[in-house]
């Protein structure tokens, strides 16, 4: 039996497929937990990797701004 | 600050304070007008801190009497009016100078005239504003909390030792916020060993003896 | 300038508090960790017995509940003490009862407010009936407040003392009997389907007096407290 | 000390280099996660007969299994690579040691999530204090505290090498999940699946769980990589190949 | 002049740290306190109910007893690095796990040691038969010391951090469990009359096992969490 | 105390320290030969509490190099040789003068020719020996830990301020210490700012820049 024959004789009655013997309230809410969670996981990085750009740029800035007033007053005496 | 009136701010007539019954220091006699320094002299352990504390209305006089502008003193009549700064700093060291300040303020109240930035470059912690307390060196931290003697209306203040822990320029700090404040009518007790540079004519001394 | 006014000052004892906790929050989670360890460790101790960890599911929740709050309250004022706020806080021209009940409430808040809000759960580890938790959530509600207000007052008695954990330990023993008498009767009656409304009355009635006069009594033990 | 370890390692160590390998390694573990993961599942949810006993259930195996398994190896890598920052004081390995940990406790927490959803039907409870549940409990604990030792510490560094010490020192928990159902008589299977022997289950359940357990490795090696990497910007932030990042991802 | 010797300095360690108990006793006896407390307000919230009371008292007193040495474990370095003491500590030509060794003997005699000594008392009161007492003493006294040890390590570990109390908590349940499930195991088996001895034997080598490497691990931990 | 040998008792090339990776000061080059002293000059927040912790072995540097007698520094080379005094004196409150030095020398040992007794005279506590230090004013806590100088055997000590609450007697006693100990062949590093009267010769002076 294919792969491709299988899905359609199995796939055919998606509705069992989606009751999983009467287990549907176990199966899928562990499924959706599996894939919440890497999800998350996934996510959590990226917004930490932007956040922690935005800061190093604020410092840089401010870094600037204190060097060009440290130039400015030591010339000025 | 208010009137420089001829009442003196602060009366001390044979002034003392017992601990377990043996007395601190010798009782003292002294006034104090609106516009003079008095320095706290004494070698360690004479009694300066237990004095400020005394007069700061924190610990009780055992024996003498104390007059704040003419009266017995009393804390409703005082209150609001002495800022007291001891060895303990009274800041929170998970805060940082800002929170701190801005605490204080809302605690005592503040002058219309400065704000709290202007008030933190002034004491040389610009840029430390928000950083927690706990991070800053033993210095900073003297500075952080004298940057209230800035933002707070008082007419008295009572300093321990400001000028411990202190580089040059914070010890020229402290003598330049001593004298705009005298200068402006107010009056300071200060405790310190050394270091004060007045130049609002020779202060008044407070010798104390064990 | 200006003086402070009274709100004001209010607010800003409020926000500095709360602030506080949230700085220190991993110090603040120890009493709800604390507790949910007790909850965690009983079943241990006692053996896996469903009907002995129901029966007593709503006492063993109420006693770890107070006991975590008795942790937390040995601090209250403690590291105010340390570094001068507290003499500053004396010192500044405000009522001292008033600042006190400002802290006492963010004490509350901060530490006794997650407690509350994690019992249900602890009580769901035990298997404590559901018909039972709005009983104990109600008993917490008022029973909390209560011991943050008497504790408060102990605690200022013992703030000049060394030797404070003790004393104040030994003194509010005789104070939260009482009041774990009439949480637990509460629950108790709720799980057994009886009414359960007298003995949450005693407990409110209790707390609108505590509001009132403790704070009041609070500043005045702190004064002779720190007189020294 | 730092001589024992090879040139190519002491190479990879610095911090730019890793980086870039990271961002090319990243996309292909990816991938193989993603393609290995459609077909495990397929196979799983799909391809694999009911069991025979526990009917439908018994597919929450396909991802309990290989999370716990996961659970468990994080771990390993997590106490292995903790031990060399402690060491050698490799910056590298701290990193790899700290981002672990978060990925470690979420296979953790889907076991315990799984497992409980699975233990309902089979064992008629949600949660019993049995050796093999508890000792898992116990590890994501450990996740948890690790996670927060690291967090505690101002000074990240620092804190990274007191939380491979915890981490160390929680390493002896491993064995006690893997051999509890040995070890205590339990209502946790015992062992069912063994690559090398002979396997106690049917081939048709077997590949897709081996082929998911590969998914889950390789999702580690990308979740690992794109997080030593965000790591590494947060910790090298004043060195100039950061900056150049910074700016140059300033610009849109 | 003379450098201190090993026997000197352990002396001198130990001599001090039950000096400063002694000076702070009235927080020492907060643990004992805590522990009556608890098992005061136990038979007022459950009820005056004996068999339930004998059933979990020995359960409860483990537990009790335990979560007492809790709250002072986290005090055991805290003043030591508030003042710069420990700084010294590290800094002395003395090995530091033996001195940390002596800490962490000093603390148990100051803190545990009481405890384990009223645990009959704390039993009887809660009606536990006194069959059951030699095995519970016998847990307690190995039990106690190994959490001492086992927190000493952790306590080191948080010892640079702010936030401390939650974390140490965190990280001590883990530990906590095993010993407790062993520990109560003894007090069951005694209670129902079975042989006790196997789950003590553990406790025992446990115990071994850490009074060897724990001081290792607390120093080497220490030296870590200082480093800022 | 013992050897003047050619070798520099305290050695550091390029020597940095940095926080999340930021140096809290510049590199510093210095040497310190047996027998000398020298301060550490800065402002506050320059990085002189951070020197004098690294080179006592509380911190790690982060780069250059740092030698003990010609060797690496290690810890167990220079074990008991160093004497760290710093912001936080490392006394216990609840005990008194004596019963912490009776502990500091079971630590560190203690040299034979002076009593405890002896030490708390010149230190000036005599009579507040067995006072708790919770009980003593600010300069008396100081002199207390000060104490630890007489008594313990070290051949390097590392002062962080130790001159801040001190009186007069007290800026002098920590004078003529720190020259006794040079005179006898003992290195010193002391920050402060200012106070320093040592008679030895032009001490060599460490400037901290942030
Ligand atoms: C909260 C509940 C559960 C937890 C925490 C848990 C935890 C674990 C762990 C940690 C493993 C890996 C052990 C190892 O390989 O060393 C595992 C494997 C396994 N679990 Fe669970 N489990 C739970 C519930 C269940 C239930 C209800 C079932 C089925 C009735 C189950 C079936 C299995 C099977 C078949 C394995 C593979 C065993 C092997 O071949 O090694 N688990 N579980
Ligand atoms: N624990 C800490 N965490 C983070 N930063 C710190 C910490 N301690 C000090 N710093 C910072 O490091 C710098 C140097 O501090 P340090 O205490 O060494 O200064 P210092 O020269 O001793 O100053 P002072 O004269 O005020 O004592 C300061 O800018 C300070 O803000
Ligand atoms: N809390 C206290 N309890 C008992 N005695 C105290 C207490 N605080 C200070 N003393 C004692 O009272 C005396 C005066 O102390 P005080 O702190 O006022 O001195 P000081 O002049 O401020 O000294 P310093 O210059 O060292 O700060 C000292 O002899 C001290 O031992
Ligand atoms: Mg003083
Ligand atoms: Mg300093």
């Amino acid at each position: 039996m294919s792969a491709m024959q299988h899905l359609l004789a199995v796939g055919g009655d998606a509705a069992a497929f989606f009751r999983m013997g009467g287990y549907a309230a176990y199966v899928w809410p562990a499924y959706a937990v599996f894939f919440a969670v890497l999800v998350a996981d996934t996510l959590a990085p990226r917004l930490r990797r932007r956040r922690i750009l935005r800061e190093l740029r604020g410092r840089l800035t401010r870094q600037a701004a204190r060097e060009r007033r440290a130039t400015s007053v030591s010339r000025s005496p | 600050m208010t009137a420089a009136t001829s009442v003196p701010l602060l009366e001390a007539h044979r002034l003392s304070f017992h601990r377990q019954d043996e007395p601190v220091f010798a009782p003292l006699d002294f006034r104090l007008n609106a516009g003079e320094l008095a320095l706290v002299e004494g070698d360690n352990g004479s009694g300066k801190t237990t004095l400020l504390r005394l007069l700061a209305g924190l610990l009780h006089a055992s024996e003498g009497r104390l007059l704040w502008r003419g009266a017995p003193w009393q804390r409703d009549a005082c209150a609001g009016e002495i800022l007291f700064l001891g060895h303990q700093l009274g800041q929170k060291l998970e805060l940082g100078p800002r929170e701190n300040l801005v605490f204080a303020t809302g605690l005592h109240g503040r002058r219309d005239d400065i704000t709290v930035d202007a008030v933190l470059d002034e004491v040389g912690l610009a840029g430390y504003g928000d950083e927690p307390l706990r991070r800053l060196s033993a210095g900073q931290k003297k500075r952080a909390a004298l940057a209230r003697l800035l933002l707070q209306p008082a007419a008295l203040w009572l300093l321990d030792e400001p000028y411990a822990n202190l580089d040059r320029h914070g010890i020229a700090l402290v003598n330049r916020l001593l004298e705009r404040h005298v200068a402006a009518g107010g009056a300071v007790l200060v405790s310190s060993h050394g270091a004060v540079g007045f130049h609002g004519g020779e202060p008044q001394r407070i010798r104390m003896h064990a | 300038m200006s003086r402070a006014s009274l709100p004001r000052a209010c607010a800003a004892m409020l926000r500095r508090d709360l602030l506080l906790a949230w700085r220190r929050r991993g110090d603040l989670a120890m009493p709800v960790l604390y507790a949910v360890i007790v909850v965690v460790l009983f079943p241990f101790a006692l053996g896996p017995d469903l009907a002995l960890l129901q029966r007593i599911a709503g006492g063993v929740v109420l006693v770890t509940v107070l006991l975590a709050m008795l942790l937390a309250l040995d601090a209250m004022f403690a590291s105010d003490i340390e570094d001068g706020s507290l003499e500053q806080l004396v010192l500044a021209p405000q009522p001292l009862a008033l600042m006190l009940g400002m802290k006492i409430l963010a004490h509350w808040l901060a530490t006794a407010l997650p407690l509350v809000v994690i019992a249900p759960l602890l009580a769901g580890m035990l298997h404590l009936p559901t018909t039972a938790i709005p009983a104990l959530l109600l008993a917490l509600l008022l029973a909390t407040p209560l011991l943050s207000l008497l504790g408060a007052v102990l605690v200022a008695l013992t703030a000049g003392t060394r030797r404070s954990g003790m004393l104040l330990a030994l003194m509010l023993l005789p104070l939260c009997v009482p009041v774990v008498i009439f949480a637990a009767g509460a629950v108790a009656a709720a799980q057994e389907g009886l009414p359960w409304f007298a003995p949450v009355a005693w407990l409110g009635a209790a707390l609108i007096l505590c509001v009132v006069l403790a704070p009041l009594a609070c500043a005045a033990a702190l004064r002779i407290a720190l007189d020294a | 000390m730092s001589k024992w370890i090879p040139l190519w390692l002491h190479k990879l160590g610095s911090p730019p280099t890793f980086y870039r390998f990271a961002g090319a390694v990243r996309p292909w573990a990816m991938g193989l996660a993603l393609l290995a993961g459609a077909i495990g599942l397929y196979g799983g949810l799909v391809l694999a007969p009911a069991d025979y006993q526990q009917g439908d259930a018994y597919r929450i195996i396909f991802i309990h299994v290989p999370s716990a398994w996961m659970s468990m190896f994080v771990y390993a890598v997590m106490g292995v690579s903790g031990f060399m920052a402690l060491v050698w004081r490799m910056k590298l390995a701290e990193v790899v040691a700290m981002e672990s940990a978060p990925i470690g406790a979420a296979f953790t927490f889907i076991t315990l999530v799984t497992g409980s959803l699975w233990g309902k039907p089979m064992w008629g409870t949600w949660w019993t204090w049995d050796a093999r549940l508890t000792s898992e409990l116990v590890l994501l604990f450990l996740y948890l505290g690790v996670i927060g030792l690291y967090h505690a510490f101002e000074d990240r560094r620092q804190g990274a090498r007191a939380a491979s010490f915890l981490a160390i020192i929680g390493v002896i928990n491993v064995p006690i999940v893997h051999y509890s159902v040995v070890w205590w008589n339990t209502l946790h299977q015992g062992s069912t699946v063994n690559v090398f022997g002979h396997s106690k289950m049917a081939w048709d359940m077997l590949w897709p769980l081996l082929v998911m357990t590969l998914a889950t490795k390789a999702y580690y090696a990308a979740s690992l990589c794109r997080r030593a990497r965000t790591d590494l910007l947060a910790l090298e932030g004043g060195k100039d190949w950061v900056r150049q990042i910074a700016e140059a991802e300033a610009t849109p």
